[in-house]
């Protein structure tokens, strides 16, 4: 089982992050519309995963786990997306190439099961990283 | 409020025609006015030249291509944006000076008013929003109307009443005051890539020509009895061979008779005229028309004119003349912006360097000046830059320099690159008219505030008018020769009065005023008809409700409303 | 009775619909329906009356948990940070109105802050783009009246703009478009099949990362030069044949978004696609629209252009002039390279939606927060004052993604007591200038 | 030639603007004198004397200035920016607008710089002895007009948006550069030795581009056009010759097209 493979992700807007965000930061919506990356069927084979696993996405600056998921606008293989949000810039490269836009879309990913880790809450995600969560 | 007496001043007042005369101004509860008590604080004008507030007739200071110049060029200011001392906001911008900027510099040089050349309808809450943040001047805006869809349909066939009542009805939308015309038809065949360079050219789809456009606007105007006429910028700006289009144009005015109560003489400004006073058929032999164009225009009384006077500087040309702007940009490679705005009119704007090297420019220098110098009634000829469009405002100092001294001005002619080209094809080098402070204060005060339709209170140091005084340090008797001094003079006020409040001293801001918003209330007779159009056009074309087009009146918190009534026209 | 308020202004998006009609109830203080407005809008109406609203400012204890203090001493700590701070980011402002703007661009310029909005980390590609190349544009009703070439590209309006295309650019029927629909053709640049390349008539997949290689590869096509085989993975003869489509109508349209300003290039995308329209205006009629955001992002930048001349990123730490470098003033990298001491944020949420490690930089400084709701920068600030909603318990001006201002409406009252952004923003204003005069914190 | 030597004493929190640190603006001072000039951190306002030790006294003139500084410039900004004359050796590396806007004089850092540095430069000499950020040599935002003269070296690597909207000088990279070389580049000359990312010649005019290593991905507006021996920076080789950007505008010159040039060392 190839356990690790390496996407490009890209982050965007959806309509469900969109209602989601409107709903507010903390609400249901928000969690489930932007806790996932969506990704290629034949890349799930390749990584060994069914639809709906959680997965921790590992980038050149953090990792975060999320829920892999097939979606309705296709992507090409090797080409995978996390709906914009706190989630998706636990791994977002903060590099702007001097233009002050950091590298939302178009970078490379690991992207491994992690079926019993935990996705974290839109606050406690951001928190964490920041360390202001006191264990 | 205080009282003020301005003591040994050279007075200069067109409207009392007063000529240099020592004269006492008084002035109290922001009135000009026949005495004042003993407590009154005085100010000695003595070997200064005391006149009105100056107008701006023709600029573009506020609104959405205004903006988008100033956004778009960051470099027109990144090493232009300094704070003076003192209770001045941050300045920035060489070609296009901030809203804060705009009203300092203004006052600085002795301004009062400033007249917004082209307001879009749609754009219109955005022109107020600016005009609210431009300090210490009063402003008024012009909505644009020659390509709008609704004049354009009722004009093809001859409905003026309607046209009246739109009119009546887009002014009270936008809080806007006169008619102002650009390009006529041709920014909206430009909506298809296309333009209207004569103004017999069909506007494709709506059946008028240009011609029929900007007489039914002179012809609706005067049914309105509107302060200010049909302010036009005519088609074929800026090309080689145009004068033809413009006397045409200017034509277009002969037997209308004006129809107001403001002292208004004329039917038509036609504006920046050195634009449109070009003669050859190329770049190559180009030449001055300004002997033609001034020769049509000094003998028809009823129109009025401003110049549009190069400066020679790097500067951002903008205009709803969608067309000439994409042309420009054709030329001289520069960042073009274009927006077209809906049923309504469009915008351009193409960064542009006048420099003094190359003969095109000198040229269109020379005849700027030209218009001016040739002008026989300085109260039918104003001084304009067309700001930015010619050069930015701020360098009206400079152009006055050259007006009212030969030897500065042939200084500068005698120096470019292809001097002999120049003056060959030019009028200025056998000029030797200067223009005198009186003169001066006709083309730049009494002249504007009666074609503004605002000479009851503007334009003149008469008792009961507006205490709006600039004071400079120019002894008349003793007038500077060189230059740089006359543009220290006129760019640094000693004393200005807004409202009689002193807002300049020593060139120095020092009060930021109350400045107020002009807007035209023209009432006219209940129309079914153009109300039915206006709901048509919002519910089917427009991409705003009808409910949201209109300008609140909190953008215009001093507003001072001018109301005519066409009621019983 | 519950009443009706027509005409209502949708402050979620830059499509800016204007027709929303919103039920209230008799007391002014709740709503209860809201018709019109899409998914999104809907949702931010209805957010206005969930529960567990916060309606005073709260400040952080040294525990880490929140405590309710007042408005005046949550103001004067943010007054006292900024005159502290050497040099201040101030940002956000995409969703509040241009008069709380203008109070906010007072405050900066006497405290020496660097003013940034929502363009930053979204549009600001296109407006360095615009700033080198200018744009050709035209306000949206132009495209519904006359459009018969539309071009999505790297945007998706389904998703982000959800009446963009029922309201401007596919389907209403204008005066020179009668036929609606059938009488323009739609084109999806993407490197995605999204739910817009499924409304488009020709979608063209190109490799993410390519589309400025494919712009110039229309360019270079327009002008009747030869082409590589493929450039981003489509094939020559599609980009031959859908050049000279374009160039066969008689209005075109290029709507672009995030596709072209997050992707590698970032500015030039756009740049190019700028020229493209360009170079076709000689052909036909053609223009270009960058897809704001934010609904008031765009007011912003022409506020900012106005008192300033820059539209993002102006910075003021001087306080004896304005300058502007992006990828120098601009909020992510001042905090990627800690060159701020304090952060302000209002009207935003920069935890949610900038890269984290910009937020560790500012989770590391003093921070203020304004905003209506909790959200993932209020929890990581030292103040969070909340404030009513613009647009929705307040009015105010804002601007359309095509630069068209718009007046929003208050449809309801915000809960009793709660300040206004302009509220607020005064109140620090006043709190800044007592403290300047006594002469600092 | 008087030289003036800085070592930095305080490293600034923020970043220090050290736009007062050339030879134009020392040029007639003393080191006391210099000491007294003020440089901004944020909204404060401190000297010159505060941040560096000062020794020796400046020149007359600018062209009579030396400056070197010695100790740790990372955070410092607009050092030789503006400058007409004289000399700047920094032993350190610096941070952004280093040398912008340079007219003339001889200006060396021996270390890295960050961005926007060389920005407009339009004369003098310029030594990079590291690597450069992005916007090397590149216009001022909004602007047309970027670097117009002088000559650039860079040891080592370029960041992206290098030479954006060049018109003149020679700019030579020892090293690699990231995405966008040259773009809407209108006249001078980039010599670059090692590998280019991608991007290199989009929207260019006029102009040469020399490559001697790799460039990732082609601009599709470019066509080879022939093989040319030629002696670049002291190494002859033979180029293929690459006219471009095709997709972009081109101005005439007696009635033929002018293209810009892409050589590819082969």
């Amino acid at each position: 089982m190839a356990n690790k493979i390496t996407l490009n992700l890209i982050t965007c807007r959806t309509i469900q992050q969109g209602v989601g965000m409107e709903a507010g930061k903390t609400s249901k919506k928000y969690f489930d519309a932007c806790t996932i990356i969506h990704m290629h069927p034949e890349d799930f084979k390749k990584l060994g995963a069914w639809k709906n696993t959680n997965v921790k996405v590992t980038s050149s600056v953090g990792s975060v786990i999320v829920k892999a998921v097939e979606t309705r606008e296709d992507l090409v293989p090797g080409l995978a997306h996390i709906p914009m949000g706190p989630w998706a810039n636990r791994i977002v490269p903060a590099y702007t190439f001097s233009t002050g836009e950091p590298c939302f879309k178009g970078f490379p990913v690991d992207v491994e099961v992690a079926t019993n880790e935990r996705i974290m809450g839109a606050i406690e995600v951001v928190q964490d990283a920041c360390g202001l969560i006191r264990k | 409020m205080s009282e003020y007496i301005i003591k040994n001043g050279h007075v200069f007042d067109p409207v009392q025609g007063i000529k240099g005369d020592k004269k006492d101004i008084a002035v109290k509860d922001g009135k000009i006015v026949e005495k004042v008590s003993s407590s009154a604080k005085v100010i000695d004008a003595k070997d200064k030249t005391v006149m009105a507030g100056a107008l701006e007739v023709h600029a573009h200071v506020a609104g959405p291509k205004v903006n988008a110049g100033r956004w778009y060029r960051p470099e027109d200011k990144h090493f232009d944006s300094h704070k003076k001392p003192g209770i001045t906001r941050i300045e920035g911008g060489k070609s296009i000076p901030t809203v804060f900027k705009t009203g300092y510099e203004y006052a600085r040089m002795g301004f009062t008013f400033a007249m917004e050349a082209a307001m879009p309808p749609l754009y219109a809450r955005h022109v107020h929003e600016e005009i609210h943040d431009t300090p210490i001047i009063d402003e008024a805006a012009l909505p644009v109307l020659g390509n709008n869809w609704f004049i354009m349909e009722y004009l093809k066939n001859n409905e003026v009443e309607n046209t009246a009542a739109y009119i009546s009805w887009l002014m009270r939308q936008t809080k806007g005051y006169g008619v102002k015309v650009v390009n006529p038809g041709g920014t909206e065949a430009w909506a298809w890539g296309l333009n209207c360079l004569t103004i017999h050219d069909p506007v494709p789809y709506f059946d008028i020509t240009p011609a029929e456009i900007m007489t039914g606007l002179m012809t609706a105007n005067e049914y309105l009895g509107l302060p200010h006429s049909m302010h036009v910028h005519q088609n074929d700006l800026g090309n080689p061979g145009n004068y033809k289009t413009t006397i045409e144009t200017l034509q277009l005015a002969e037997g209308v008779k004006p129809k107001n109560t403001f002292g208004r003489e004329q039917v038509m400004h036609s504006t920046h005229l050195q634009f449109h006073s070009y003669k050859g058929t190329n770049w190559g032999d180009f030449e001055s028309a300004a002997k033609e164009v001034m020769d049509y225009v000094n003998k028809q009384k009823n129109i009025t004119i401003d110049t549009g006077n190069v400066t020679l500087d790097e500067t951002t040309t903008m205009t709803a003349d969608g067309p000439f702007e994409h042309h420009l940009h054709g030329l001289n490679h520069l960042k073009w912006f274009n927006v077209d705005v809906e049923l309504e009119t469009a915008a351009g704007v193409v960064p542009y360097i006048y420099d003094p090297n190359i003969s095109v420019c000198a040229k269109q220098w020379c005849i700027g000046l030209e218009i001016a110098l040739m002008a026989k009634d300085p109260m039918r000829c104003f001084i304009t830059t067309d700001h930015p469009n010619a050069g930015p405002f701020t360098r009206y100092p400079r152009v006055y320099s050259w007006l009212m001294s030969k030897k500065v001005r042939d200084e500068r002619l005698n120096t470019f690159k292809n001097a002999d080209k120049v003056i060959g094809a030019t009028y200025l080098a056998n000029i030797d008219r200067e223009i005198t402070l009186y003169e001066l204060a006709q083309m730049t005060r009494a002249g504007p505030a009666k074609c503004l339709g605002l000479m009851k209170d503007y334009g003149g140091l008469k008792a009961g008018m507006n205490a709006d005084i600039a004071i400079y340090d120019i002894n008349p008797d003793k007038f500077p020769s060189d230059g740089p001094a006359i543009e220290k003079a006129f760019g640094n006020a000693a004393y200005l009065f807004k409202d009689g409040r002193i807002c300049v001293e020593g060139g120095k801001v020092v009060d930021m005023g109350q400045k107020k918003t002009f807007w035209v209330d023209a009432k006219v007779p209940e129309n079914k008809q153009v109300m039915h159009d206006v709901r048509e056009k919002f519910l089917r074309y427009y991409s705003v409700n009808e409910n949201n087009y209109p300008v609140p009146e909190s953008y215009a918190p001093h507003q001072h409303i001018i109301t005519v009534d066409a009621t019983k026209a | 009775m519950p009443k009706d308020v027509t005409d209502v202004i949708c402050p979620f998006c830059g499509t800016l619909c204007d027709d929303v009609v919103v039920t209230v109830s008799d007391d002014n203080k709740t709503i209860l329906s809201v018709k019109n407005a899409c998914a999104i809008g809907a949702e931010k109406f209805n957010h206005q009356r969930l529960p567990g609203r916060v309606k005073r400012p709260r400040m952080r204890q040294p525990d880490g948990t929140y405590k309710e203090v007042s408005y005046d001493e949550a103001i004067d700590w943010t007054a006292k940070m900024l005159v502290k701070s050497r040099k201040t980011l101030m940002y956000g402002w995409a969703s509040t109105s241009c008069q709380a703007m203008s109070i906010g661009h007072e405050i900066a310029e006497k405290v020496g802050g660097i003013v940034d909005n929502c363009a930053t980390v979204c549009h600001g590609s296109s407006l360095i783009a615009i700033e080198d190349v200018g744009v050709p544009s035209c306000t949206l009703g132009e495209v519904k009246n006359r459009a018969d070439r539309v071009i999505f590209w790297g945007c998706n309006p389904a998703h982000a703009h959800p009446r963009h295309m029922s309201r401007y650019s596919i389907f209403p029927r204008g005066f020179f478009t009668v036929k609606g629909h059938k009488g323009r053709k739609i084109y999806c640049v993407d490197c995605r099949y999204t739910d817009t390349a499924k409304c488009a008539d020709t979608f063209i997949q190109v490799q993410q990362g390519f589309d400025y290689e494919l712009l110039d590869a229309f360019r270079t096509a327009a002008r009747g030069e030869a082409l590589p085989d493929t450039v981003g993975g489509v094939p020559k003869e599609k980009i031959y044949e859908v050049v000279e489509e374009l160039k066969g109508g008689r209005f075109g349209i290029i709507f672009f978004g995030m596709g072209l300003t997050h992707t590698m290039g970032r500015n030039h995308n756009i740049d190019e696609a700028i020229c493209l329209t360009r170079d076709m205006n000689d052909f036909t009629k053609f223009v270009i629209m960058a897809m704001r955001g934010h609904w008031n992002v765009t007011g912003s930048g022409q506020v900012l252009g106005w008192q300033y001349g820059f539209p993002y990123a102006v910075d003021l730490s001087r306080r004896d002039q304005a300058r502007h470098q992006t990828g120098e003033t601009t909020s992510v990298d001042l905090l990627n390279r800690n060159e701020v001491e304090a952060c302000f944020y209002i009207a935003t949420d920069p935890g949610a939606h900038f890269p984290i490690n910009a937020m560790i930089s500012s989770s590391k400084k003093p921070t203020v927060t304004i905003d209506p709701h909790i959200n993932c920068t209020t929890e990581i600030s030292d103040v969070h004052i909340p404030v009513a909603m613009v647009g929705v318990e307040v009015g105010g001006c804002a601007y359309r993604m095509d630069n068209v201002p718009i007046e929003t409406r208050k449809v309801v009252e915000p809960p009793e007591g709660m300040l206004t952004d302009e509220e607020v923003l005064t109140k620090i204003n006043n709190r800044v200038d007592e403290l300047l005069a006594k002469g600092g914190a | 030639m008087e030289t003036v030597t800085l070592t930095v004493k305080q490293v600034p929190d923020l970043y220090l603007e050290c736009e007062n640190v050339n030879p134009d603006a020392f040029a007639g001072k003393t080191a006391e004198q210099i000491a007294k000039m003020g440089a901004y951190q944020g909204k404060e306002i401190s000297t010159l004397g505060e941040f560096f030790t000062i020794a020796g006294n400046a020149g007359a003139t600018a062209a009579d200035t030396k400056i070197v500084i010695n100790g740790d410039c990372t955070k410092m900004k607009y050092i030789g920016a503006k400058m007409t004359a004289g000399e700047v050796v920094v032993n350190s590396a610096c941070d952004m607008y280093t040398g912008s806007w340079m007219k003339g004089g001889k200006l060396t850092v021996n270390g890295d710089v960050h961005s926007f540095c060389a920005l407009a430069m339009a004369g003098g000499e310029f030594t990079i002895n590291g690597n450069a950020g992005n916007y090397l040599g590149a216009a001022y935002r909004g602007d047309w007009r970027g670097m117009s003269g002088g000559v650039l070296r860079v040891k080592g690597n370029a960041g992206s948006d290098v030479a954006s909207f060049m018109t003149g000088g020679t700019m030579i990279i020892d090293g690699d550069v990231d995405i966008h070389l040259g773009t809407h580049m209108e006249g001078g000359k980039i010599i670059l030795k090692g590998n280019a990312n991608r991007r290199v010649g989009g929207q260019l005019v006029k102009g040469e581009i020399y490559v001697f290593g790799k460039i990732n991905v082609m601009m599709p507006g470019y066509k080879p056009s022939g093989e040319v021996d030629l002696e670049v920076d002291g190494t002859k080789a033979t180029f293929i010759d690459y006219t471009g950007d095709l997709g972009e505008r081109h101005p005439k010159r007696k009635g033929a097209t002018v293209y810009g040039h892409l050589f590819m060392k082969k």
